[in-house]
C-alpha cells in the first residue's frame, strides 16, 4: 500500500499536514505525537521580525468551529532558524515553513533567509484575515497574488505553496494567479473572517472585533473551493479546513487534493493528525486501494 | 511534566451551592503528575462545542489517581459537565500549566469566587509541606454563599470576605487583609482581574512576593496556539514579545511578571 | 417596551421573520407557529412561471449546518398570486414575496405582476447559488447588482429588499452598490456555496454536486457582513444566517441589523421563530430595554 | 391530520440483530394520531447535527399512546438512538406523510430491508380490518438475519426470501413472489428503490394496483423545503412541476404516479 505523494520533488511519506498556526513547530505536540509519523510539519507564520500578536481575547468559540485573532504572534526569522529549524531536524519529516510578512520585502527578507536553511518547502500566507497590513491585502486580488508570488519565487530556493483565502468571490481566478506567477503548489482554504458578539455583556468576543472561522463548520465551502481550484490549475493542491478525522482528509482527496492539513481538530484531540493518518490507511485497505493516487480527484 | 490524554471516570458529583459543582474524577495518569495551580482541559461530548473547557485543580490525589474540580457553570461546557453521574466518562488533558512554585514563607493565600477552588490544594500542599497553622493566612472572597470553607479551615486561618456582608467582611479580599491586618511574606493568589490587580498592588506597596493565578480564554491549551497571552514585563522565551502564554508559561505568574 | 420596527413605511410588529425557502408561504409551518405572531412572512422564491429544481439528492447533512440545492422550485407566479397571497393574506403579518428570476426581463414580470397584489415588501433574491443561470451572477458583481437594482425598482410598487450573496470578496461594495441602485433595503446572508463528497459511495452528497451552506456554522460570518453592510449604507439591514435563538438574534441586531431572519433553524425547530420572538421581549425585560431600537447597530 | 413537536420518552429499546434497534417511545398526542406507512421525525440531541431523521412507524398503540420503531443505525442520529435507555427523552415531530390506503382487496404486503418495519403496522391493519388470513400474502426480504418474521406471521401468510439464502427463497422478494406464485390485487410495498422499481414493473404487468413507500433525504419534514421530491406522472399540487414531496404527498404513492 503506498500512501507517499511527491510534491514537486518533495516526497512525504504520507499526504498528512497540520495547519499552519494549529501546531505551533511541532514542540507542544509532540508530546501526544509522534511526528516522524506525519508527511510533513507546517509551521506557526514567521515574519522577518518578531510581531506581537492582537490584544486578547484571541479565540471564541462558535458552532462546531472557533474564531482566532492571534494576529500572526511570531518570534521572527533569527529566533525561528535557531531553535524552531534544528528541533523539526530531529525528526524524520518534511519542514514546511509559513512566511508572512506586510510587504513583498518582507516577506523576501524571510525566503531568503531560509534559502541556505534545511527547510524542504515554503508556504506563503497571503491569507491572514487578522493582520491589518499584508497578508489577506495580496489574497483577495488576482492581480497581487500573482505578483507577490512571482517576487517570491524569484528569490525562493525551496518549492512555494500559495496560501489562499476563502474570502474571495472567485477561488478559481486566485488559484489561477497563483499558478500564472509560477507557484510551484497552492493550499486552502484558510480561515473566513467572521465576528461574534456577546450580547450579554455587548460587546465583540473578540478584541479585534473580527477573527478567522476554522473547524468543521467550514469545511463545506473548503471542499466546494478545493474542487473548483484542483480543476482550474496544474499545479498541485493542499486541502485543509475543517478535517477532523480521516473519513474528511478523503474529502479534500477525493476532491483533487494532492495532501491534506489538520488544523483546527488539533485543539479538540490533540492526536488527531495520527488519527487521520490511520484511518486513511485503514480505508484504503478496506477498499482495495493500493495508491492513494488512486483516490486523488477520483470524485469529479 | 508529560501531559496526558485521557477518559477520566466520574466517580462523584455534587452541587455545592448555586451554580457550583464539586466533581471527582479517576484518572490513569493524570493525577499522579498534578501539582497545585495546574489544571486540566476538560471536553465537550457535544460535536458542535470544540474547544476545552480549562478548570483548575481543588484537589489531587496521587495514591487513588483522582482529581477533584470545583468549578462553576457558566456556559455550555460546565453547564453539560453539571449533568456528569458517576460512572460516566469524560475526555480530559492535563496535568497543564506550571502550578504554584511554593517555599516555606509565611503564605497569604487567597482566593476569590471560582479562583477559590485551586487555592484548596495550594493550602493543603503548604500544611502538609510542614508549615506552621499560623504562617498559613488565608483569605476568601465570595459573592455570597462559602462554599469550601471548612476544607480551607483545616490548613491555615480563614478569613472571609462577602460582598454582600452575610459572611465575614462585608467587601473584598483586600478588605478583608486590611480589616484584620493580615501578614504574610508570600501571597498565593488566583481570582478575577480586578482582585489580581489589587492584590499587585498591594504586595508592592508592602514589599510582598506575590504570585497571581491568571485566566484567559484558550484554544490548544498546551502553548501552540497563542490563543491566551498576557503582557509581560520581560520578552517571553516563545515569540520574544512580551506575551506570556497563560497555559503553558502560567497559569501562575509572579506579578512583577505580568501587565494586568 | 416597543418591538416594533419600521421599514421604509412597513411597520413590522416585531423584527422577526422567516428566511425565503425553509418556511414556503408558511403553510405547512402554521401547524406549529401562529403565523399572526411574526414580523412578516418571507415566501419562497417566486418566478415568472413555474421551476422544476435540481435532481435528488438535495440535502445534506453538515457540521452545525446543512446543503441544500433545492433549486429555487416554485409554482410560478400565476398559482403564487392565486394561492399563496390569499393564504397569507388572512394573518395579521406583513407578507414579503421573494422574486426570483434567469434574467431582468423575468425578475421584471414578477415584480409587475405583484404591483396590484396585497404584499408589502419585496424580496429580490441576486443571490441563490443552486441555479446555473441568473440569481447568483446578479449578485457577485457590484455593476450588475446596481443595474438590477435599478430595474426592478422601475417597476416595484413596494419597496425593495435586495438579498444578497456572501460568497463575495467585499460585501460592502454589494451593500453600496444595492443602495447606489436605489434599494429601500438589503438583506443578507444567503447561503455560502459549498460540497460535500460521499467517501464510501465516492460521489458527491448532492446531486448539483455544490449546494448552499446554511446553519449556524455560518453564523460568524453571517454577524460579521452584517456588521460590515450596516457601516456600509444607509439602507435598512434585514440580517439572516444560522439564527435558531434569540440570543443569536441578538448578535445581528446589535452589529446593525433592523430585522433578523430565522432560517435553517426552522427545520431543527418548527417552533423557532416563535422561540426567538419570546427570547427577545425576554431579554429586554431584563436588561430594561424599552425599544428595541436601543439595540439595533449597539455594538460598533 | 395534526402533527406535534414533542419528547417522547424511551419505554424500552433492544438489538433485534446487527445494527437493527427496537424502540418503544410514549407520546403524548402522536400515536393517537397515526395510521401505518406513516413516519416520525426524530432529532439529535448533538448541536452540530440539525436535520431531523424521518423513521417509520412499525407499531402504533394508540390507546397507550405509544409507537415502535425499527431502524438501522446508518449513521451518527440513528447511532445515538441506539444508545437511548428507558427513561430518556427524545425530540420528535409527527406523525408525517401520507400512510397507506388500505382496501379490502387480496394483499400482497412486500417489505425489503428497512423497509419491512412499516409494513407490520400495516398488515396489522389489514388483519384487524376483517380480512381473511389467506388473503394477506406478506413478502418479506432480507439480506440475512430475519427481524420481525414471527410477528408478521400473526397476521398473514409470510414467505421470506434472503440474499444468502439461509431463510426462504435464495434472492430478492420478486424471486420469492415468483417462486411461490403469490397472487393478489393489491401490492403495499416499502424498500430500497430497486425493490421498488421492480415491483412496479411487475404490477404493471400482472395488472395489479401497487403502492410504494418512498425514501429520501429531508430538512423540514413537513412539505415546506422542497427537499425530498421524487418525479411524478402528473403536476404535483405544489409546483406544478411533476415533483411530488416525498414527506407530504407520499411518502407512500401509487406506483404509476411516480418514475422511480
Amino acid at each position: 500500500m503506498n500512501t507517499s505523494v511527491n510534491l514537486c520533488g518533495v516526497e512525504l511519506k504520507n499526504p498528512v499536514l497540520e495547519c499552519s498556526g494549529t501546531f505551533g513547530s511541532g514542540m507542544e505536540y509532540s508530546e501526544f505525537v509522534d511526528l516522524n509519523r506525519l508527511g510533513g510539519v507546517v509551521t506557526k507564520g514567521v515574519a522577518s521580525v518578531p510581531w506581537p500578536g492582537n490584544p486578547v481575547p484571541r479565540i471564541a468559540e462558535t458552532p462546531s468551529g472557533m474564531l482566532n485573532a492571534i494576529g500572526l504572534q511570531n518570534p521572527g526569522i533569527d529566533v525561528f532558524c535557531s531553535r524552531d529549524i534544528p528541533f523539526l531536524k530531529q525528526f524524520d519529516t518534511k519542514i514546511i515553513v509559513n512566511v508572512c510578512g506586510k510587504s513583498a520585502e518582507e516577506y523576501i527578507q524571510v525566503v531568503d533567509r531560509l534559502a541556505e536553511e534545511p527547510v524542504d518547502l515554503l508556504e506563503i500566507n497571503i491569507s491572514c484575515p487578522n493582520v491589518k497590513e499584508g497578508g489577506i491585502a495580496f489574497g483577495q486580488d488576482p492581480k497581487s497574488a500573482e505578483a507577490i508570488t512571482r517576487a517570491v519565487k524569484d528569490h525562493a530556493k525551496q518549492p512555494v505553496i500559495m496560501k489562499l483565502s476563502p474570502n474571495v468571490t472567485d477561488i478559481t481566478a486566485m488559484a489561477k494567479a497563483a499558478e500564472a506567477g509560477g507557484a510551484d503548489m497552492i493550499s486552502l482554504i484558510n480561515t473566513i473572517t467572521g465576528m461574534k458578539i456577546d450580547v450579554n455583556r455587548k460587546t465583540f468576543a473578540l478584541a479585534n472585533k473580527t477573527g478567522g472561522l476554522s473547524g468543521p463548520c467550514i469545511r463545506p465551502v473548503a471542499v466546494r473551493m478545493v474542487y473548483q481550484a484542483a480543476h482550474a490549475v496544474n499545479i498541485p493542491v493542499i486541502g485543509m479546513g475543517g478535517i477532523t478525522c480521516s473519513e474528511d482528509a478523503l474529502e479534500f482527496i477525493l476532491a483533487g487534493a494532492s495532501a491534506v492539513a489538520v488544523g483546527t481538530a488539533n485543539f479538540s484531540n490533540p492526536r488527531a493528525t495520527l488519527d487521520v493518518i490511520e484511518g486513511i490507511e485503514e480505508y484504503m485497505r478496506r477498499c482495495g486501494v493500493k495508491d492513494i493516487h488512486e483516490l486523488i480527484g477520483a470524485v469529479k | 511534566m508529560a501531559k496526558y490524554m485521557e477518559k477520566g471516570v466520574v466517580l462523584s458529583q455534587k452541587k455545592l451551592c448555586g451554580g457550583i459543582y464539586d466533581l471527582v474524577l479517576q484518572t490513569e495518569h493524570i493525577a499522579a503528575e498534578s501539582r497545585p495551580g495546574q489544571f486540566v482541559s476538560l471536553y465537550s461530548s457535544d460535536e458542535a462545542h470544540l474547544l476545552p473547557r480549562p478548570i483548575s485543580l481543588c484537589g489531587i490525589d496521587r495514591e487513588k489517581c483522582t482529581i477533584r474540580l470545583v468549578y462553576r457553570v457558566v456556559g455550555y461546557g460546565t453547564k453539560e459537565f453539571s449533568g456528569l453521574e458517576p460512572g460516566d466518562r469524560v475526555k480530559l488533558v492535563g496535568p497543564l500549566g506550571n502550578g504554584f512554585t511554593l517555599s516555606d514563607k509565611k503564605a497569604l493565600v487567597v482566593g476569590g469566587g471560582i479562583g477559590i477552588p485551586p487555592m484548596l490544594e495550594t493550602a493543603k500542599a503548604l500544611a502538609f509541606s510542614g508549615m506552621k497553622r499560623e504562617d498559613i493566612q488565608i483569605v476568601l472572597g465570595y459573592r455570597d454563599i462559602c462554599f469550601l470553607k471548612e476544607e480551607f479551615e483545616q490548613y491555615g486561618t480563614v478569613t472571609v470576605a462577602t460582598e454582600d456582608g452575610s459572611t465575614g467582611t462585608k467587601g473584598n479580599v483586600l478588605d478583608a487583609i486590611g480589616a484584620y491586618k493580615l501578614q504574610g511574606d508570600v501571597i498565593y493568589s488566583c481570582g478575577p482581574a480586578p482582585m489580581l490587580r489589587a492584590l499587585k498592588a498591594y504586595a508592592k506597596e508592602q514589599g510582598m512576593e506575590c504570585y497571581l493565578s491568571l485566566e484567559e480564554r484558550m484554544a490548544c491549551g498546551i502553548g501552540a496556539c497563542l490563543g491566551c497571552v498576557c503582557k509581560s514585563k520581560d520578552v517571553d522565551h516563545h515569540s520574544y514579545v512580551n506575551n506570556k502564554r497563560v497555559c503553558a508559561d502560567g497559569p501562575v505568574f509572579h506579578a512583577e511578571e505580568v501587565e494586568l
